[in-house]
């Protein structure tokens, strides 16, 4: 405590920061069956965290494991989040993989779960690190941030003024991702490019679109928007393909390839990027799976093989990457159908 | 049952054997009626009777459980009012209906709208209609302003105006006039005169009994619900008709005592509300009644809310026990002891959703208290024992207002506030809607208040009862106090000249 | 006989209509302000940004505002029936989806939009039936029904959804097409309000709407088939609530289970902007799609000016409070000014 | 009493209560899970957030107002708290400040309302946007989440390994003083004086403006309250901790038979309402319900909620007038 009796910051020290990992890791120890895995995504019903949840699905089947999906229909809903998290507990699930709404709110629950022996595994959004033992990145978020400047770069010739659309402003990824845009922009060779605004969608449709619509109007010299949130590149590319703006203005970011067939084949985009999200589930399922049967427990370092996905390190904090996104444009993305 | 023998005409409407319970109270039994075209026909009863629920029954609004409606003869069923209308019935209600939100030719003109082509409303021929009304009865009101903020009078205009639109066979008046003051009446009672002379059957509900002898040729009577007779009013007197509804004599409707005035308890000094009312000044003593006359529309009750502090004035000042009162707050004036018993029980004076014991018990909330908390036990016996001192009719004490008649109901109000036992009490047509029998238990209890050192200011537009029971009457004309008459010398000719303004010169 | 005020004055001899007509006009006024709080908004954006007025702005201004000018008409006859239709936002979701799926498996475009209408409709029926049937609140009825219908609908969605490209090309660019600034979706929504308008004041169940809302008792005495108008009134919201859902399907290309989630506040906000009172029997249909343009407007000046979008909520509400004070402090000067005018006597 | 047992027996706060205890009953017997003491203390704790603000929300209801905002300025008195702990200042003085601003909030409300005479319905969805706007200007993109232990184990955590939260404790002492204020106070019976006739209230001499006023405050200071017990129950500030927290505890009240058109309802009814949707919530994920079957059982709850009283009161009606009928011919 201070000397007035209060408790401010400085007195609480973060003891976050490593993972939550106990014991010692087994590489060689045998994959358990008949295991049942938990998956919580952010919200049900949307159609990304479902091609995620199905390639868990997938892999789960294939490991002779069982897979339950629950969560809240809103994306926003975090105490129903953590609702959900205390029914996993209760029903003693062996594993749960969780999409977290919110880094903090999700802890206190998830440490409940891990003490009563359940292994948690985050996916797509991270928790704290101590409140998980291992996280299932998309992508390095450096690579995220860095690759989408550079596609909108090539697409307006390194010169122009450009803009990002986003999710909501406490949106954990994408506000990591824009930092590394920012920082790949300092690189020399985009001089010419001026990153005038972000804005706020809040993957809400109509907001994004409004967005859209201000960021045109205010800077009629922009060159190129970048969108990385899935709702926001769809809206932004309805919008710009029923306007003036359609072809001039290039847009890029994430999306899936089903959302962005149309605008990619009517001109309004000319390409984006987006991992694989059955792929991310599939990753988040082995995780899970090989944390219970004690092949590691969250270290940095650790390996493990991912089925036919290859073998996968721990990296800092628990993380384990799922590689470099795929680029869709014109003439691949009638091989996708996610 | 005997009813009339000779060969008339045919009833054209007519109940038989009526018979209507609300839970378990029995508002009609067995009761009979026939209304003759040509006729006007009163009908007669103590308040809670079943005057009002009779009515209901004849207008459709209630289905009544035994017994049958017969129209021309025939039995018929109205399944709703709209039956009931197009069988050529129009109904003025006891407590007016109206839409606040609605100009007062779409209020008398609802649903039966001048049509155009396609069906469209010709609003221009509603407007003239409207007007053509309004000058039939009299008095002047827009057709096109909104309903909202008509004083209780007006409403009773608007309602009267929309029954005559109908040009109906039948029509029923349960209380017209209990609202209006002379003139109004006199206009009302000649187009009701008119009307039957057109051959209409009238059915018509007053507690002023000069006015049933003034415009009516037969009356029934009702009591606790049972018939007690139907007969021609020729040759009878008011005394007999008191009797048949009350089952006994009537002491002295004007009770007054001769009280010695003491000091002035209240003083209003210079009051005005611009538009409204202007330079108001008048002292009440203790022991004193004081009577507010004035025409429909003079200001009274607007100087009463202004008083009493539910509306803000804009000049002058106003003294109770020597103390000033706030402007605009009720709470203090009832803390300096004044009361306000307002003209309309149903918005103003009462809580309809809200049970008898809880309606009184709302003046007391400041002194039926223990340790902060509510003292229900206290709550209850002061509410009880005003209940019965105004001898309301009522099931259970824990019954909602709004299911007691309209003069029961305006007991309540009476309870709710002389149980707070007022230094100075202001009553605003204080039995307007009261029966004859109930009427003298008020006047006894308002003398009574009076003689135990209370001053009382009585707006009312009961001329009789003015003259009957004020010390002194104050007269408004057009938002400003034109006269102050002694009791000696008030009389029906001088207070109505000052009313009308023909005084002022 | 004392007379304690000798001289009154002489009732000043007003004509009677002149007050009227004051009184129309300051019913006229309540939208009145309304649009000059509009106009001074948009002047003002354009000033800052002459951008915002080319012809592709007043587009996507008119745009922004069809679909809540649809759903707010429909709102704001069944909140002048004293009700309120809390379940639009489902029932424009639901709808909106079902057209989706009808021209995801080749559909004609018309059938579809009558599609999306008869869902709505249905839903209206089904809402009005509870509580002009059980004369239950209307608050909670829809709550009630906004959480079944949202349910409904994400059952059957699941994790579906439908973009531009399931949809045929033609549908997708009438959305978004039009004649020079005014869009086509901007057209039938000034039609369909016009012709409510017109219906309510002249038509004698119109007219009967508000009666009913003003004074419900008063109504059933005086013969209004009161159930009956609520259920209409409601039907009619719900059928807007679909037509609106079919335009959004056009508009956006883009629906999925979430489609008009928390829709309501937004409806419920243009409504009351737009001076339609919630007890009942006031207001009018102009209003509320001034409302309804105001509220969405906002969204589009903010962003044009540069505002950060961090601010924008924060304004968003404040304008709205500020809107429905002004209004508020107007129509109350005016009256008291009309009072004092208007007055008998003093 | 006046109303006949049967009467009351159908009282919809009653047969909330009533449904309430069956619910639990059964869950207790055939849910596994469900009875541990972790799993109702996880109940009770989340629920916890919507009862708090049910408590204020009632006796606003049953005055005739209603405040759209309390989920914003729960999100707000959240978000300052982070923004002030992220400054530096100690936790004691920061929460009496949050809830002294949440009482500001409630002031404001309160004064547009009661002051200009607007309809609560339309302020408060104003100040919903705005507040929350506020709060996502002063916290923006933040999460703040390192409170200390002692405030967070208290907000979280439960009595030893019984069922009962910490935060159980406090709560029941607001609980019983709302009760005590609604029912037993000259206070509370003025509130429902004023719901069901302002005009008649006022004519009585209650200062209507004046009890509308305080209680916007108290719901805003309520409100705070909610928002700071959110920010540590779920270590986290956000500016949008809470959203569409008002939409949940309008549900629950108006579950709990409080009718919006004022002057009727009971806190036990409210309650048990806040209660009874947390526990079919819980028990429905508890026996894998999805969440959207979850929503539906919501809306048909309401609806039989409002439906429920009526179709009863038709009955004990009905009743009535046979027994009236039946002893007719006797008088
Ligand atoms: N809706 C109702 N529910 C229950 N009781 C009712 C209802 N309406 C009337 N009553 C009861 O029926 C009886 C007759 O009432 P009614 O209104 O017909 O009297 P009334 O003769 O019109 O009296 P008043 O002269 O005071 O208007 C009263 O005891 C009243 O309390
Ligand atoms: N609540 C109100 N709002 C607006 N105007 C009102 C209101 N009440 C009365 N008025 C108007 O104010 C004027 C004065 O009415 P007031 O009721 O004071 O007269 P009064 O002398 O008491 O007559 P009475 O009580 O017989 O109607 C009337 O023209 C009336 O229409
Ligand atoms: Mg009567
Ligand atoms: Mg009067």
């Amino acid at each position: 405590a201070t000397a007035c009796g209060g408790t401010t910051k400085n007195d609480v020290k973060d003891e976050g920061g490593s993972s939550a990992s106990a014991g010692k890791a087994d590489p060689n120890a045998e994959l358990k069956k008949g295991l049942t895995v938990g998956f919580l995504p952010k919200q049900v019903n949307n159609p990304y965290f479902t091609s995620a949840d199905k390639g868990g699905e997938a892999a789960l089947k294939e490991l002779g494991s069982s897979y339950k999906e629950v969560g809240p229909s809103s994306a926003t809903d975090t105490s129903s989040q953590v609702s959900y998290v205390n029914t996993l507990t209760q029903q003693q699930v062996d594993a749960m993989a969780v999409s977290a709404q919110d880094p903090g709110a999700l802890c206190t629950a998830l440490k409940q779960a891990m003490k009563n022996g359940i292994k948690v595994v985050t996916y797509d959004s991270d928790t704290k690190a101590d409140c998980r033992n291992a996280f299932v990145s998309q992508a390095s978020a450096e690579d995220l941030g860095r690759t989408e400047v550079q596609l909108l770069a090539e697409q307006i010739g390194y010169k122009g003024e450009i803009a990002i659309l986003s999710a909501a402003q406490t949106a954990t990824n994408q506000n990591i991702w824009i930092d590394y845009m920012k920082e790949e922009l300092k690189d020399p060779k985009y001089k010419d490019i001026k990153l005038v605004k972000v804005a706020y969608g809040n993957d809400d449709a109509q907001q994004s679109f409004q967005q859209t619509q201000g960021l045109l109007q205010e800077y009629p010299k922009l060159k190129g928007i970048i969108s990385p949130t899935t709702v926001g590149i769809k809206a932004a590319a309805q919008y710009l393909s029923g306007s003036k703006y359609k072809g001039k203005v290039k847009l890029t970011g994430l999306g899936t390839p089903n959302d962005m067939r149309k605008y990619v084949k009517n001109g309004t985009v000319e390409a984006f990027e987006l991992w694989d999200p059955a792929k991310l589930g599939e990753l988040a399922a082995r995780t899970s799976v090989a944390l219970v049967s004690g092949q590691i427990t969250g270290k940095e370092g650790e390996t493990f093989k991912a089925g036919d996905m290859g073998t996968y390190t721990i990296g800092k904090d628990g993380v384990i990457s799922l590689g470099k996104p795929t680029v869709f444009d014109k003439k691949n993305i009638d091989q996708f159908n996610f | 049952m005997t009813h009339r023998s000779d060969t008339g005409p045919a009833p054209v409407l007519a109940l038989k054997d009526i018979s209507k319970s609300f839970g378990a109270v029995r508002a009609l039994r067995d009761v009979s009626l026939e209304l003759f075209p040509g006729e006007v026909h009163a009908l007669a009863g103590e308040n809670g009777a079943g005057k009002s629920t009779l009515i209901k029954t004849l207008a459709g609004v209630h289905r009544p459980d035994a017994g049958q409606v017969l129209l021309d003869g025939e039995p018929t069923v109205f399944h709703g009012p709209a039956d009931a209308r197009d069988a050529g019935i129009a109904v003025i209600y006891q407590e007016p209906t109206l839409f606040p939100d609605l100009s007062i030719a779409e209020n008398i003109f609802m649903g039966r709208q001048p049509r155009r082509a396609l069906g469209r409303i010709d609003h221009k021929a509603t407007h003239a209609a409207t007007a053509a009304l309004m000058q039939r009865l009299g008095v002047e009101l827009d057709p096109d302003r909104p309903a909202r903020g008509l004083s209780i009078a007006d409403q009773q205009i608007v309602e009267i105006a929309k029954a005559l639109s109908f040009d109906a066979r039948v029509l029923i008046m349960d209380e017209p006039t209990a609202a209006l003051t002379g003139s109004e009446v006199a206009r009302l009672f000649g187009v009701v005169r008119t009307l039957r002379e057109q051959g209409a059957a009238v059915l018509f509900i007053s507690h002023r009994l000069e006015e049933i002898f003034q415009i009516c040729q037969r009356v029934t009577t009702l009591r606790d619900g049972a018939w007690i007779s139907s007969e021609p009013l020729d040759g009878m007197t008011e005394d007999d008709l008191v009797r048949r509804m009350v089952g006994r004599d009537l002491d002295e409707l004007y009770p007054k005592q001769e009280v010695q005035a003491g000091e002035v308890a209240m003083s209003v000094r210079r009051l005005t509300r611009e538009g409204v009312f202007t330079d108001v000044s008048f002292e009440v003593r203790r022991g004193e009644i004081v009577g507010l006359a004035g025409l429909v529309g003079a200001g009274r009750t607007e100087v009463a809310r202004a008083v009493f502090g539910v509306d803000r004035w804009d000049a002058g000042e106003v003294e109770v026990d020597g103390k000033a009162l706030t402007n605009g707050a009720p709470s203090t004036a009832m803390a300096a002891g004044l009361a306000l018993v307002p003209e309309d029980r149903r918005a103003q004076g009462l809580v309809m959703d809200m049970s008898i014991e809880r309606n009184i018990g709302l003046t007391g909330l400041r002194t039926t208290v223990k340790a902060g908390l509510m003292d229900r036990g206290a709550e209850r016996s002061r509410s009880l024992d005003w209940a019965v001192k105004l001898q309301v009719k009522y099931a259970r004490i824990a019954d909602t207002v709004s299911t007691l008649s309209g003069g029961n109901q305006q007991k309540v109000v009476l309870a709710k506030w002389l149980a707070t036992a007022p230094k100075v009490l202001i009553v605003d047509e204080p039995t307007r809607g009261i029966d004859v029998g109930t009427k003298a238990e008020v006047h006894r209890l308002l003398s009574q208040l009076a003689a135990d050192g209370v001053a009382v200011l009585m707006i009312s537009s009961d001329l009789p009862e003015i003259l009957g029971m004020a010390d002194r009457v104050l007269v408004m004309h057009e938002g400003r106090l034109t006269a102050e008459i002694p009791r000696s010398e008030a009389t029906e000719e001088s207070v109505m000249a000052a009313a009308t303004g023909r005084a002022a010169a | 006989m004392t007379v304690t005020a000798p001289n009154p004055a002489p009732a000043a001899e007003i004509p009677k209509s002149s007050g009227t007509r004051l009184v129309d006009r300051v019913f006229k006024m309540r939208e009145l302000a309304i649009l000059v709080v509009f106009l001074v908004m948009i002047a003002i954006t354009q000033a800052g940004n002459s951008e915002f007025l080319s012809e592709q702005g007043i587009k996507d201004l008119l745009l922004n505002a069809t679909i809540l000018v649809l759903v707010a008409t429909g709102q704001s006859l069944v909140v002048i029936t004293r009700n309120v239709d809390l379940s639009v936002g489902s029932t424009l979701g639901i709808s909106a989806f079902a057209a989706g799926t009808y021209l995801q498996g080749g559909g004609n475009s018309v059938v579809a939009i009558a599609l999306a209408v008869l869902l709505g409709v249905g839903f209206g029926l089904l809402n009005g039936l509870l509580v002009s049937l059980g004369q239950v609140p209307a608050l909670v009825v829809t709550l009630g029904t906004l959480y079944i219908i949202r349910g409904i609908d994400s059952i059957w969605v699941g994790s579906r959804q439908i973009t531009a490209a399931d949809l045929p090309g033609g549908f997708v660019d009438f959305g978004s097409g039009g004649i020079s600034a005014v869009p086509y979706l901007a057209l039938i929504a000034l039609a369909v309000l016009v012709a409510t308008a017109y219906y309510l004041k002249h038509f004698g169940s119109g007219r009967e709407l508000y009666a009913l809302g003003s004074n419900p008792e008063a109504a059933r005495l005086a013969g209004i088939p009161v159930r009956k108008r609520i259920l209409a009134a409601y039907t009619f919201c719900g059928g807007l609530a679909g037509l609106a859902g079919a335009m959004y399907l056009a508009r956006f290309g883009n629906v999925d289970s979430g489609t008009g989630n928390g829709y309501e506040l937004t409806v419920v906000s243009a409504v009351v902007v737009g001076g339609v009172v919630f007890t009942g029997g006031s207001g009018s249909v102009y209003g509320a799609a001034l409302g309804a343009l105001l509220l969405t407007s906002i969204n589009s000046v903010l962003p044009a000016l540069g505002v950060s979008s961090v601010w924008v909520l924060a304004i968003n509400g404040i304008l709205l409070i500020l809107a429905i004070a002004v209004d508020r402090v107007v129509a109350l000067r005016v009256a008291s000014a009309l009072k004092k005018r208007n007055a008998r006597h003093g | 009493m006046a109303d006949s047992p049967l009467a009351r027996a159908v009282r919809w706060d009653t047969v909330v209560g009533a449904l309430l205890i069956v619910v639990l009953l059964l869950s207790f017997g055939f849910v596994g899970g469900f009875g541990n003491a972790l799993n109702l203390s996880f109940l009770i704790g989340n629920t916890l957030p919507i009862a708090l603000i049910a408590l204020p929300m009632t006796l606003l209801v049953v005055s005739g107002e209603i405040d759209l905002s309390v989920a914003s300025t729960a999100g707000l008195s959240g978000a300052v708290m982070g923004a002030l702990w992220n400054q530096g200042m100690t936790i004691e003085t920061i929460i009496p400040l949050c809830l002294l601003l949440g009482a500001v909030c409630g002031l404001i409300n309160g004064l547009l309302v009661t002051r200009l005479g607007l309809p609560s319905l339309a302020v408060t969805i104003g100040t919903l946007a705005a507040y929350r706007g506020i709060a996502q200007i002063i916290l923006g993109s933040d999460a703040v989440t390192d409170f200390p232990t002692q405030y967070l184990d208290f907000a979280a955590g439960r009595i030893g390994d019984t069922f009962i939260p910490y935060a159980l404790l406090p709560f029941l002492v607001l609980l019983a003083i709302a009760v005590v204020v609604l029912h037993a106070t000259p206070f509370g019976r003025s509130l429902f004086a004023i719901g069901a006739s302002e005009e008649a209230a006022r004519f009585a001499g209650i200062r209507v403006k004046r009890q509308k006023l305080i209680l916007f405050t108290v719901t805003g200071l309520m409100a705070a309250l909610t928002g700071v017990f959110w920010a540590l129950h779920y270590a986290s500030a956000r500016y949008d901790n809470a959203t569409g927290l008002e939409l949940a505890v309008i549900a629950a009240v108006l579950l709990g038979g409080i009718d919006f058109d004022g002057g009727k309802g009971t806190l036990g009814g409210a309650i048990a309402g806040v209660f009874l949707l947390g526990a079919l919530q819980n028990v429905m994920s508890l026996v894998n319900v999805s969440a959207q079957s979850q929503i539906v059982v919501t809306g048909v709850l309401l609806v039989v909620s409002v439906l429920g009283p009526r179709v009863g009161r038709q009955i004990s009606v009905a009743r009535a007038g046979r027994r009236a009928a039946a002893s007719t011919p006797t008088s």
